[in-house]
């Protein structure tokens, strides 16, 4: 039916399977658009945010999608500055990830905001001591080069490369995504540390507040860097769950080992500067204010030791060192759990960079606040990934997204002919 | 954003963030310019898929 | 501003007055006080004895107009804000708010340590009629801003502008807070921190050198009984509280185990040099 | 010409591009924050010229003076008068918030008959011939005593012309709700002599010992109270605060005696009893004639400290101790009236703190407490009576006291017509259930109230009144000041609603109801009649806005009979079964009585106060049990049961339950009723002997996890 759209070579199920799939995640994406049109017309009274919790639920995922959506820079800067040439092969798809996980950041940031038809006051009226204004700037200009890394593998779709000019389009971009690349790494590098920023900077929370270098607190070094580092495994992990449920091997052995030996290092040298800072923190920063760490981390229904030692061990130590070692690493199932504890940990971090930073009370009198998130929050939370899972599926459907899907499955069909 | 909206101020802060995004831009905008007008030149002088 | 815990009696006419002068909208339960709109919130402390040694206090928050770390307009909220809509007055120290630039990051809330800032969740909603009695002073919030006290800038503004026409300076009395006014107990005093000649300065004596002990404080209190919230942050408040009762003045910050006793001691140390 | 797909494409980006080059993309998204930076339903308050306006709050009986800021005559702020001799510039929550009051949306826009159970408008004129009727009637059939009121205070002209109606009308049945004001005339025409009042010198005190008065909550004239209060640490004087839980007065005290709910009566005996073994003035004064040494007998016998330790449980030593600090203080002083000293006080206990300052020789001393004479600046025309009016008068009346009154009712009725002003006894007076039953009693009941409230809605006919914002009226102070203010409330704003002022009111229906009755009312309107009264002193009020009678101690020691106090019967224990024992809680951010709060009050209330739709109440850890902060518990005493939320306070004598007073209204106010309970629902009135005061001063309860 859609066959004249599917790239040459490419076996795909049948058109009616594949809406069906697509209806279903449809679903799931209706309703968070139903709860997103809520919040838009009646109010942020639609969640269950408060005075205490200004940043909650969906700047988490906000910062968590970016964060994850670190690979796409990553990568690039690897394939197009330091030439590392085997990750041609997995380019395409990570920059996809990449696409969806920063139009998804704009558009929670879009819904999270109180006046949403004067958000762009935040470029007009600039702030440029706001690491929010920074952070911004830099994602709205990098999604713009997301979209240009993206263009030119959509213009390779079968039907419109059959129009020279986009034919043209797409083979000119090619030639200078090295300098799309260059621009990306650079805007990344400044708004993935400005998130971490946003936390850093905060000198009246001094869960969050971290010294740093000039401007910049050690979590804006800190966040960049995690991105490189879990960006990699989320981008690995999404690989291997499209491999998974198209039943197809999509890219070569050779490239995921690297791939993931380039993020077990990465998350490695991360954890140790990030058990550092902690306990710099912990025992110096912290202390200077009033505060025992034990004050962060008791007196509460939650927040407990736990959730440190999860993140900077369980979910950090553990998959870097995983990924570093060569037989752990080339194991697919012990690969598969070292990427996901990685993502999970970035994650968590994320979430304790916003939320535990709200719970905790500064002054001595006040008290602990916890928040449950209300089903508007939730929903339009998982909207983005349901829009994720189904922009995933019409790119692999119609792109030529992975430059060795043919090669590696042709042994395969051989074998059934 | 602009030298005309109030909140500018000719300082170090200015220059830095502002220098670096118009930076930014530029190349991105010369960048896309470019592999543009490149198209349409290479798609009106045919020379059409010579090289695949 | 200074506030006397001591005098303070929690009765609330501070709160009343603030939101009837500056317009502040009410919702059918406020009992949520972490969605309950008060810019001047009263707090009540207890020493945690049983009775009958309890001892209680209540504290009135209104936004501290914090200076920022080494007292440089850096505010905790000013800083952060992406849109310039939160500005510090480096001429008067008040902390301001732009309702209509604000867009609803609430990045500044999440800066302010002492909750000073809320959100309007809901758009502001009077029965009917009571539109009446609302002020042309203060502009009325729409919902998905943020809003603080301002120290009645507005009557700062018409202080200011009586004294231009006259040619003259602002009289202490001619700029005080609704607050202030309204406080039966006489507990509040507001002025010029920098003006010798102001109750607020002979009652505080700021110290204008920084604190040798944090090189973040700067206008520390040289009277013994006179204290900042969270000073040790560095915020540097404008807003002081006095008290005679020890516990009340060592809530008013965290200390680790031992360190009270040392700073109760050092308190003022640096007045030496002031 | 043939549009292929090249040229096709090309118009479509060519097209694309235009657009997103054009301003229109640019120009929406401005319009588009400046519309939210304007949004219709976010008011815009008109500007205008600024003007103060001058007048008194008749809120509470604080009589405080306020200063009214309009915007082109439009109020839009109240505070505090300066330089006021009552409040010098201070104000309450309540005053502040009164613009609130205008616009009310309980408030009762028309005159309404009951229909059913349904309210209709009527006209005034209706509404004043319909009442005009009824009355006349039941002055024909010759019973004009069957006609009752029951009305806030009892000082003011208002309350005169409400009195010169009963006159001539012929009924002696007047009621006052309970008010520290009337308990406190009450304690000087049984001390003292009838017809006098006793006001407090906190300012120049030096000891003030308070047996559990909410000095800076609410009680007496609130606003001058916090003032005294405040001024306490420049003079140096002390504040001794007896007390079972640790109220803000006690938490402002220097010293806390920690004393048994009920029985602070029993205390204040026993420091007498010291004062007559130890010291030569107590002794002096209780020699001479029989009551005096009846009354010195009883103290030797039964308030020996270690009696009193037993039934207060205040060490024997702390009580000689507490005696002697106070008799040896400059200018000490003894404050009768638990919490806001309204409802649930007992005369014993008023009379017992009296007996105190009389034997520490306090009477009209600086300082002390004066027994003063009645601020008498009303001089009303000789009122007309005709037969039945004498004959009617002549009659005894039903009750002693508004609580026995509702006993009355409720048992066997007896009145045919009830006349409410200016309060709210379904809601304020204790059983509330009880009253409700009693109103049913009364065949035709007339509110003259402002607001839909609890009693408006039991009331047959509603004459509306203008609320003090809107009207004009003498407001003399009382309330336990030590001076006499007359205060001048003038209108701020014309009526907002199609309502009159209940002078005016009255004086209509005098004169629809025909001969006697209209000629003792013969003004032209309130206005007048307030001119006339008030004679020589009226162009002062008008003009200063306030006329200081008396702010000086009287002359003379006023004799004291201490009759009752020798022969007081003692209110025991508090009624029902329960081992805790509920008691109300005045808060100064709740009102109490018969005023209700502002919803900026209600705001202001916390929520270890009040939390969603329930009542927190105040109770020990330690007698808590298996109950934790928050938890929703059942609380039951012998008149009901509710859900409330616990609130552990450690600043509560273990075995007591406080509850919030002023919470709990049931009429259509969102923002003020609907919340909590109604502490006065949970407590059934003890009437005490000799007084008919409801001395009930808690009530056994019990708690159960819900």
């Amino acid at each position: 039916m859609d066959d004249a759209l599917i790239p040459e070579g490419a076996k795909r199920c049948a058109f009616p399977i594949f809406m069906i799939g697509i209806v279903i995640v449809g679903a799931v994406l209706l309703w968070g658009v139903y709860a997103m049109f809520l919040c838009w017309f009646k109010g942020l009274n639609q969640t269950n945010m408060n005075d205490y919790y200004g940043f909650a639920l969906w700047i988490w995922a906000d910062l968590a999608v970016i964060a994850v959506g670190g690979g796409a820079f990553f990568t690039g800067l690897l394939k197009y500055i330091f030439k590392v040439d085997d990750l041609k092969n997995i380019i395409n798809f990570a920059v996809i990830i990449g696409f969806i996980c920063y139009s998804s950041a704009l558009l929670i940031l879009a819904i999270d905001i109180g006046q949403p038809l004067r958000g762009w006051f935040i470029f007009w009226h600039a702030n440029v001591h706001s690491m929010l204004t920074e952070v911004a700037f830099c994602l709205s200009c990098y999604f713009a080069v997301l979209t240009i890394e993206f263009i030119p593998n959509v213009l390779e779709n079968r039907q419109a490369n059959k129009v020279p000019f986009f034919h043209h389009l797409a083979h000119n971009m090619h030639g200078v995504m090295a300098v799309f690349a260059a621009t990306g790494a650079f805007l990344s590098f400044f708004h993935q540390g400005s998130l971490g920023g946003v936390a850093g900077v905060m000198f009246g929370r001094p869960f969050a507040f971290r010294e740093g270098l000039l401007i910049w607190p050690w979590t804006f070094f800190l966040f960049t860097w995690s991105a490189a580092a879990f960006g990699p495994c989320f981008t690995l992990l999404v690989t291997k769950i499209t491999e998974v449920i198209t039943g197809k091997k999509l890219v070569g052995d050779k490239t995921v080992y690297l791939l993931a030996k380039i993020s077990g290092w990465m998350i490695t040298t991360y954890m140790i500067a990030k058990i550092i800072d902690t306990i710099y923190w912990a025992f110096v920063t912290a202390p200077s204010m009033g505060f025992k760490l034990s004050h962060f981390y008791s007196n509460n229904g939650f927040y407990g030791y736990w959730i440190l030692i999860t993140e900077v061990i369980l979910c950090g130590v553990v998959p870097g060192l995983l990924l570093i070692n060569k037989s752990t690493r080339e194991n697919p199932a012990i690969r598969t759990i070292a990427i996901t504890l990685g993502v999970i940990g970035v994650c968590l971090n994320r979430w304790v960079m916003v939320l535990q930073i709200m719970a905790v009370p500064v002054m001595s009198f006040d008290t602990w606040a916890l928040y449950i998130p209300s089903w508007q929050e939730v929903a339009t939370t998982i909207l983005p990934v349901a829009y994720g899972i189904i922009l995933i599926a019409v790119a692999y459907r119609y792109l030529p997204v992975f430059p060795q899907e043919l090669e590696l499955n042709e042994s395969a069909e051989a074998a059934q002919n | 954003m602009f030298p005309f909206c109030f909140e500018w101020a000719w300082d170090i802060g200015h220059a830095i963030f502002f220098g670096g995004f118009w930076y930014a831009i530029a190349i991105l905008g010369a960048g896309m310019t470019y592999c543009i007008l490149k198209a349409a030149y290479d798609t009106v002088n045919d020379k059409g898929d010579s090289h695949h | 501003m200074v506030i006397d815990l001591d005098k303070c009696t929690g009765c609330g006419a501070c709160m009343v007055s603030c939101m009837s002068e500056n317009n502040v909208p009410f919702k059918e339960d406020e009992s949520n006080k972490k969605d309950s709109i008060s810019w001047m919130r009263v707090y009540k402390l207890t020493n945690g004895k049983s009775f009958p040694e309890t001892e209680m206090v209540y504290l009135p928050r209104p936004c501290q107009h914090c200076g920022g770390i080494g007292d440089h307009g850096h505010s905790p909220c000013v800083s952060v804000c992406p849109a310039t809509a939160t500005d510090y007055g480096y001429d008067t120290g008040i902390v301001s708010q732009i309702y209509t630039r604000c867009f609803g990051c609430r990045y500044c809330m999440g800066a302010c340590p002492y909750h000073a800032r809320y959100f309007n969740w809901w758009d502001p909603k009077w029965p009917e009629g009571m539109e009446n009695y609302l002020s042309p002073n203060v502009s009325p919030r729409m919902r998905g801003v943020v809003e603080k006290c301002s120290f009645c800038y507005h009557r700062y503004q018409l202080a200011r502008e009586q004294a231009i026409v006259e040619d003259r300076e602002i009289e202490e009395m001619e700029y005080q807070t609704a607050c202030t006014t309204a406080c039966p107990a006489g507990a509040i005093v507001f002025g010029d921190l920098n003006n010798p000649a102001h109750k607020v300065h002979q009652i505080v004596k700021p110290d204008p050198h920084t604190d040798p002990m944090n090189h973040k404080v700067i206008g520390k209190s040289r009277n013994p009984k006179v204290f900042r919230l969270l000073e040790r942050l560095g915020t540097n408040p404008k807003v002081y509280y006095m008290s005679d009762r020890e516990w009340v003045r060592k809530s008013g910050d965290n200390y680790l185990k031992g360190e009270w006793e040392n700073v109760k001691t050092h308190h003022g140390a640096s007045s030496s040099h002031g | 010409m043939k549009i292929d797909r090249r040229s096709f494409l090309g118009l479509g980006l060519g097209a694309a591009a235009g657009i997103a080059l054009s301003p229109v993309g640019v120009k929406l998204t401005d319009d588009s924050s400046i519309w939210t930076q304007n949004w219709p339903w976010t008011p815009v308050p008109e500007d205008g010229e600024i003007t103060y306006d001058r007048s008194v709050c008749s809120l509470c009986p604080g009589a405080c003076g306020i200063s009214v800021k309009k915007i082109n005559g439009r109020p839009v702020k109240i505070e505090g008068l300066d330089d006021h001799p009552i409040n010098n510039g201070g104000a309450c929550l309540h005053g502040i918030a009164g613009l609130q009051y205008l616009y009310d949306p309980a408030r009762i826009k028309t005159p309404l008959k009951k229909n059913g159970n349904k309210f209709e408008k009527i006209s005034w004129d209706e509404a004043i011939s319909l009442v005009a009727g009824k009355l006349g009637e039941i002055r024909e059939s010759g019973t004009p005593e069957s006609l009752g009121l029951i009305t806030g205070a009892d000082n003011g002209s208002m309350a005169q012309l409400f009195e010169r109606f009963m006159d001539a009308f012929g009924s002696p049945n007047t009621y006052t709700m309970p008010s520290l004001e009337s308990n406190l005339t009450l304690t000087a025409a049984a001390l003292h002599n009838a017809d006098r009042s006793l006001g407090f010198d906190l300012d120049h005190s030096d000891f003030i010992l308070s047996f559990g008065a909410a000095i800076i909550e609410g009680w007496g004239s609130p606003v001058a109270c916090i003032q005294a209060n405040a001024s306490r640490y420049e003079r140096k004087a002390k504040l001794v605060q007896v007390d079972y839980r640790l109220s803000n007065t006690a938490n402002a005290a220097d010293k806390i005696i920690a004393v048994k709910p009920g029985t602070e009566a029993d205390l204040a005996l026993g420091l007498c009893a010291v004062l007559f073994a130890k010291t030569k003035i107590a002794k002096d004064l209780l020699s001479g004639d029989v009551n005096k040494l009846a009354f010195a007998a009883m103290l030797e016998k039964e308030y020996t400290s270690d009696k009193v330790e037993a039934i207060t449980g205040v060490k024997a030593a702390d009580i000689e101790a507490l005696a002697m600090e106070f008799i040896k203080a400059k200018a000490p002083v003894a404050v009768p009236g638990k919490g806001r000293g309204d409802v649930g006080q007992s005369l014993r206990e008023f009379a017992a703190v009296q007996a105190l300052n009389a034997l520490a020789g306090r009477l009209n001393k600086k300082g002390g407490v004066f027994v003063m004479w009645p601020a008498g600046y009303l001089n009303f025309p000789e009122n007309v009576m005709d037969d039945t009016a004498e004959q009617g008068l002549g009659k005894v009346k039903l009750a002693g006291s508004v609580t026995e009154l509702v006993d009355k009712l409720e048992k066997d009725g007896g009145l045919s017509a009830l006349f409410i002003y200016n309060a709210n006894p379904c809601y304020a007076l204790n059983n509330t259930e009880k009253v409700k039953a009693a109103m049913d009693k009364v065949g035709f009941k007339v509110s003259f109230s402002s607001f839909m409230d609890e009693t408006a809605l039991k009331s047959d006919v509603i004459l509306p009144a203008s609320i003090f914002l809107e009207r004009l009226e003498d407001v003399v102070s009382g309330a336990g000041l030590a001076k006499t203010v007359v205060g001048l409330c003038q209108p701020m704003v014309k009526p907002v609603f199609d309502t009159k002022h209940p002078g005016d009111t009255l004086i209509r229906l005098a004169q629809a109801m025909g001969n006697s009755i209209a000629d003792g009312f013969s003004w032209d309107s309130y206005e007048d009649c307030l001119e006339e009264v008030t004679g020589d002193i009226w162009d002062t009020l008008s003009d200063d806005g306030y006329v200081v009678i008396d702010d000086k101690p009287p002359v003379g020691t006023p004799a004291t009979d201490f009759t009752f106090l020798a022969s007081a019967p003692k209110i025991d224990d508090p009624m029902g079964e329960g081992d805790f024992t509920l008691v109300p809680v005045d808060k100064m951010r709740l009102a109490g009585g018969s005023m209700t709060s502002s919803p900026f009050a209600v705001k202001t209330v916390s929520d270890t106060v009040l939390l969603g739709k329930y009542s927190v109440v105040e109770i020990n850890p330690t007698t808590a049990g298996v109950l934790k902060n928050g938890d929703i518990a059942v609380l039951k005493t012998a008149m009901g049961k509710v859900k409330v939320k616990i609130g552990l306070n450690e600043g509560i004598m273990p075995g007591v339950i406080g509850m919030p007073r002023g919470l709990g209204h049931a009429f259509n106010n969102p923002y003020v009723a609907g919340k909590g309970v109604n502490v006065n629902d949970l407590i059934g009135p003890v009437i005490e002997p000799g007084s008919g005061l409801d001395a009930a001063f808690g009530i056994k309860a019990t708690l159960s996890k819900a």
